[in-house]
């Protein structure tokens, strides 16, 4: 049954040292103020999940919280280079960082299985190609019925997912609308789960009977911050802010530059500052 | 001859022609968007457009920078989970033609975008595998869109993310493999095809003013040109006049100088 | 692409001797109109697929349609028995019925398997019981991860898929809301898919951005025809008959009167004495 | 002492009292649903209740007839589809308690609903697995409910449709399933539980005014009762109200006779 409760609780009881953390969104919903949260109160030793760790984990990096990352695809989307997460695995800075590295599919299957319950998932994939040689974690098991080889990898089962929707009813039941990524399958494949959320209302009112709710049984606490996936979006309420995307190659390039930013903008800050993004869309 | 149109246009309006109306289409970002939009808005109105973020059948007004911006959503017929864009629609055989660039490329149009150097301690750390070496298995057909240098086209990947051609001949097919895999490899030089026996990506089209000589100079192999070498069609005002009005769109709404 | 036509030419053009047919609907729009139009044209040798073969299953297995059927559970839902699969699995009449039995859990991951373009379904189940026992296609594969062994059923690809949905706009897009079932899944998995809907609209107008929606491209056939889910529902435009459900049982029960109901109300008939049960709820 | 209810009252309001406000319930049609329905207007608001058609929490005003009633999703948080009800939230291990009927049990509650007779050559032919094997697996806990009689209460079984605990003992374990099974199966007479040893289904409180014997006489095996029986309380005036008023509500609804 979920709880409300402020970032700093849900962030504090949820995700400890050495934990394995699911921060998830698909470009859009990213919740950078969870992750900024995560950052503030110094979590070491985390093992970062994320089929597209773009710029929460290139700073949550950065900053010294990861010490893995199993991830699908690192890069700032439609500009580049993740350039901390770059210095991390060239240059070891500032430690080096363990990868766990699949294809999308794989990721995408895995979360699936983690929240079906299976221990692996199956599908069609990794032929022919170089990662099963680097990651001893994609295996082959044989269709029983056509003698098929298909590809095998372990279920992902977070200690944490952490995401962010659009609106959370007063059960703490949470509504989410638009690219759904896989913020439902990570939820759900994770032991603990914290949803930040644009705003709590009364009751979801009128909606498709087959909206994507997370029921409230499946969270652990729900805390309410407007704009909290800013720079990214929360369709219906804000835009991807895709200058920012572009301004952070510069900020990211350079490790002393990277480190002012995030005393200024993370450090030095608290979750509210989120709220000037979190305006309501007109439609 | 004055070149009154850049090399990405080129490639641009050359991918684009590639695309027929009846295409399901699973589109990347960057060039490949480019060229799909291009498509639907000229000969091809038909297209059905699919990006990885679980965006079916999309019309974007403007190019989206991420892969997953709003604006794929709001114009689409209805957005999916990203398991299920996987499960259901690419592996489900559903797409007929991906679009994929690379950061290295071989002569069998395997690509890497994992490595330069060795994959332990890279001298550059690439992005990684995305969904492309799936998109690569599961499209009915693949082209490639890449600029050429000896930097990109190269003898040997440092490794291989997606398979492509493998080794020639048959190996898709020992594989298992049932679709075409890369039938275009569209650069800004010139168009390859593969062999239809050796799969060795050859050349079958010349951009304008491109010579062979400027193609083997930014090819890391010797390169094969068809027995028959055809001119690439120079883009047309319309498709050109379309692809800037696309472009110019996308900067305005993006708040960036126009 | 999927093309509109008349539902005799749908089931004329789609669906013949010998094929697996799936006609799919979890209580909630089960397509009577067409399978009535496959009674008619005098459909012989099926193999029927169903997770829930209820009264329209019962009528073709009794009109002598059937060869062979794959389920999961074959009831009249709240009420008792099929009496005609009862007949023909115990008497073999018409003539006696091929069974490929599973459970729910194998045949709805199996749909989704064959949606997926896998050979085969993987799911924790079938321990302990009989069903393994007299169905080969239940077999076992063991986790490389693990070594957990799961069990593991063919994916279902059926030659043809009938269902019925809400709404087709003028491309041949189909809207499904309310109690999915597997149909989705069944129509993405089959070779061929009919789509009975209760109006064909301009354009489906303000909806959830993840509203469920078979796309024109998936499907084959796309048919109008108000009222052919009755007498189960249409979510939004009828209600469930529930005295017809509780009266099929005494005209099931006898083969007399089962074939006279069958010749006034199927043989006699077309589609449109379905448009009589398609009003448009108020709400 | 006159009954003031039926048998079928009776069992429906010990189901009922066995349910908590915190349960998240996998319901099935008729007396589980009437059950769950029952608990959540009395003593436990809070209760999730679950049907195999996909509805997630939903809350009926009157019981549905069928699984999937348009009731059921009317009044539901959401609606799921069948393929991920069984995956995320049957497999996933979100239930805490599932309710199964059976047209034969055997003493260690493993039940039969496929065939009376041979599979090949049934006498009757019962309408098969349904959810229920994988129900009776990954639930957190089962509760059956079932009149007793000695027909269908049976020494062995025709067929095992769903393994409840096997042969007894730590059969479950062995088969490496971690849930608990039956914890309870509910009669028109009384109440079983399994011994914490053997498993097997054991006595464990009389409803008002049934014997031993008559429990006896009802059942296929020599019935184990537990050391200390305890006497079913009596149906309370409110538990039958409430009840009875749901069972008019729903036949209103249904057109039938009140």
């Amino acid at each position: 049954m979920s709880t409300f409760m402020s970032l700093g609780e849900a962030i504090a009881s949820a995700v400890h040292d050495g934990d394995s953390v699911a921060i998830e969104g698909f470009t859009h919903l990213i919740p950078h103020a969870a992750a900024h949260e995560v950052i503030r109160q110094r979590r070491r030793d985390l093992t970062l999940v994320r089929m597209t760790p773009d710029i929460v984990y290139d700073q949550m990096i950065g900053m010294g919280c990861a010490e893995k990352l199993v991830f699908s695809w690192g890069g700032n989307p439609g500009v580049g280079s993740l350039h901390r997460f770059r210095d991390a695995v060239e240059r070891g800075w500032p430690h080096p960082l363990t990868l766990e590295e699949h294809a999308h599919a794989a990721m995408a299957n895995a979360y699936a299985a983690g929240a079906a319950g299976l221990p692996f998932a199956l599908f069609r994939g990794y032929l022919g190609v170089d990662l099963p040689k680097v990651n001893p974690n994609i295996r082959r098991v044989t269709c029983p019925f056509t003698g098929e080889e298909l590809a095998a990898v372990p279920a992902l089962r977070p200690d944490v997912a952490i995401v962010h929707a659009q609106k959370a009813d007063r059960d703490g039941n949470v509504l989410i609308e638009g690219i759904l990524g896989v913020q439902k399958e990570a939820v759900l494949a994770a032991k603990r789960a914290i949803v930040t959320v644009e705003e709590i209302v009364d009751d979801f009112g009128p909606r498709s009977p087959n909206a994507v709710i997370l029921p409230s049984w499946t969270l652990t606490a729900v805390v309410e911050v407007p704009g909290g996936a800013y720079p990214s979006y929360a369709h219906g309420y804000y835009d991807r802010d895709n200058a920012f995307y572009l301004g952070w190659d510069a900020i990211a390039r350079d490790r002393e530059a990277f480190m002012a930013w995030m005393k200024a903008n993370v450090l030095g800050q608290g979750p509210e500052a989120f709220a000037a993004h979190g305006r309501r869309a007109a439609a | 001859m004055t070149l009154a149109w850049t090399a990405t246009e080129m490639m641009t309006v050359v991918s684009a022609r590639a695309l027929r109306s009846s295409d399901v289409c699973f589109v990347g970002i960057g060039l490949p968007s480019a060229a799909c939009n291009l498509a639907r808005l000229t000969h091809a109105p038909g297209i059905t457009l699919i990006y990885e973020s679980g965006t079916l059948a999309t019309r974007p007004t403007v190019l989206p920078l991420s892969i997953a911006d709003g604006e794929l959503c709001e114009t689409a017929l209805t957005t999916v989970s990203v398991p299920e864009m996987f499960r259901y629609w690419l592996q489900g055989g559903r797409i007929t033609v991906g679009f994929l660039p690379g950061a290295q490329i071989d002569r069998f149009a395997n690509l890497n975008t994992t490595v330069i150097g060795s994959y332990d301690k890279p001298v550059t750390r690439l992005p990684g595998s995305g969904g492309a070496p799936e998109i690569m298995t599961h499209c009915g057909e693949i082209f490639v869109t890449m600029k050429q240098s000896r930097r990109s086209f190269v003898d040997k990947l440092d490794f291989i993310t997606t398979f492509g051609h493998g080794e020639g001949g048959d190996h898709r097919a020992r594989l298992g493999i049932r679709t075409k895999g890369p039938t275009r490899l569209i650069t800004d030089l010139c168009v390859f095809e593969p062999d239809p026996e050796t799969k060795e990506m050859t050349v079958t089209s010349l951009h304008p003013g491109i010579t062979r000589r400027e193609v083997q100079d930014a090819t890391g192999w010797p390169v094969r040109f068809a027995d028959r070498v055809e001119d690439t069609a120079m883009p047309t005002e319309s498709e050109l006049g379309t692809l800037r009005d696309l472009h110019a769109r996308t900067r305005r709404a993006q708040g960036l100088a126009s």
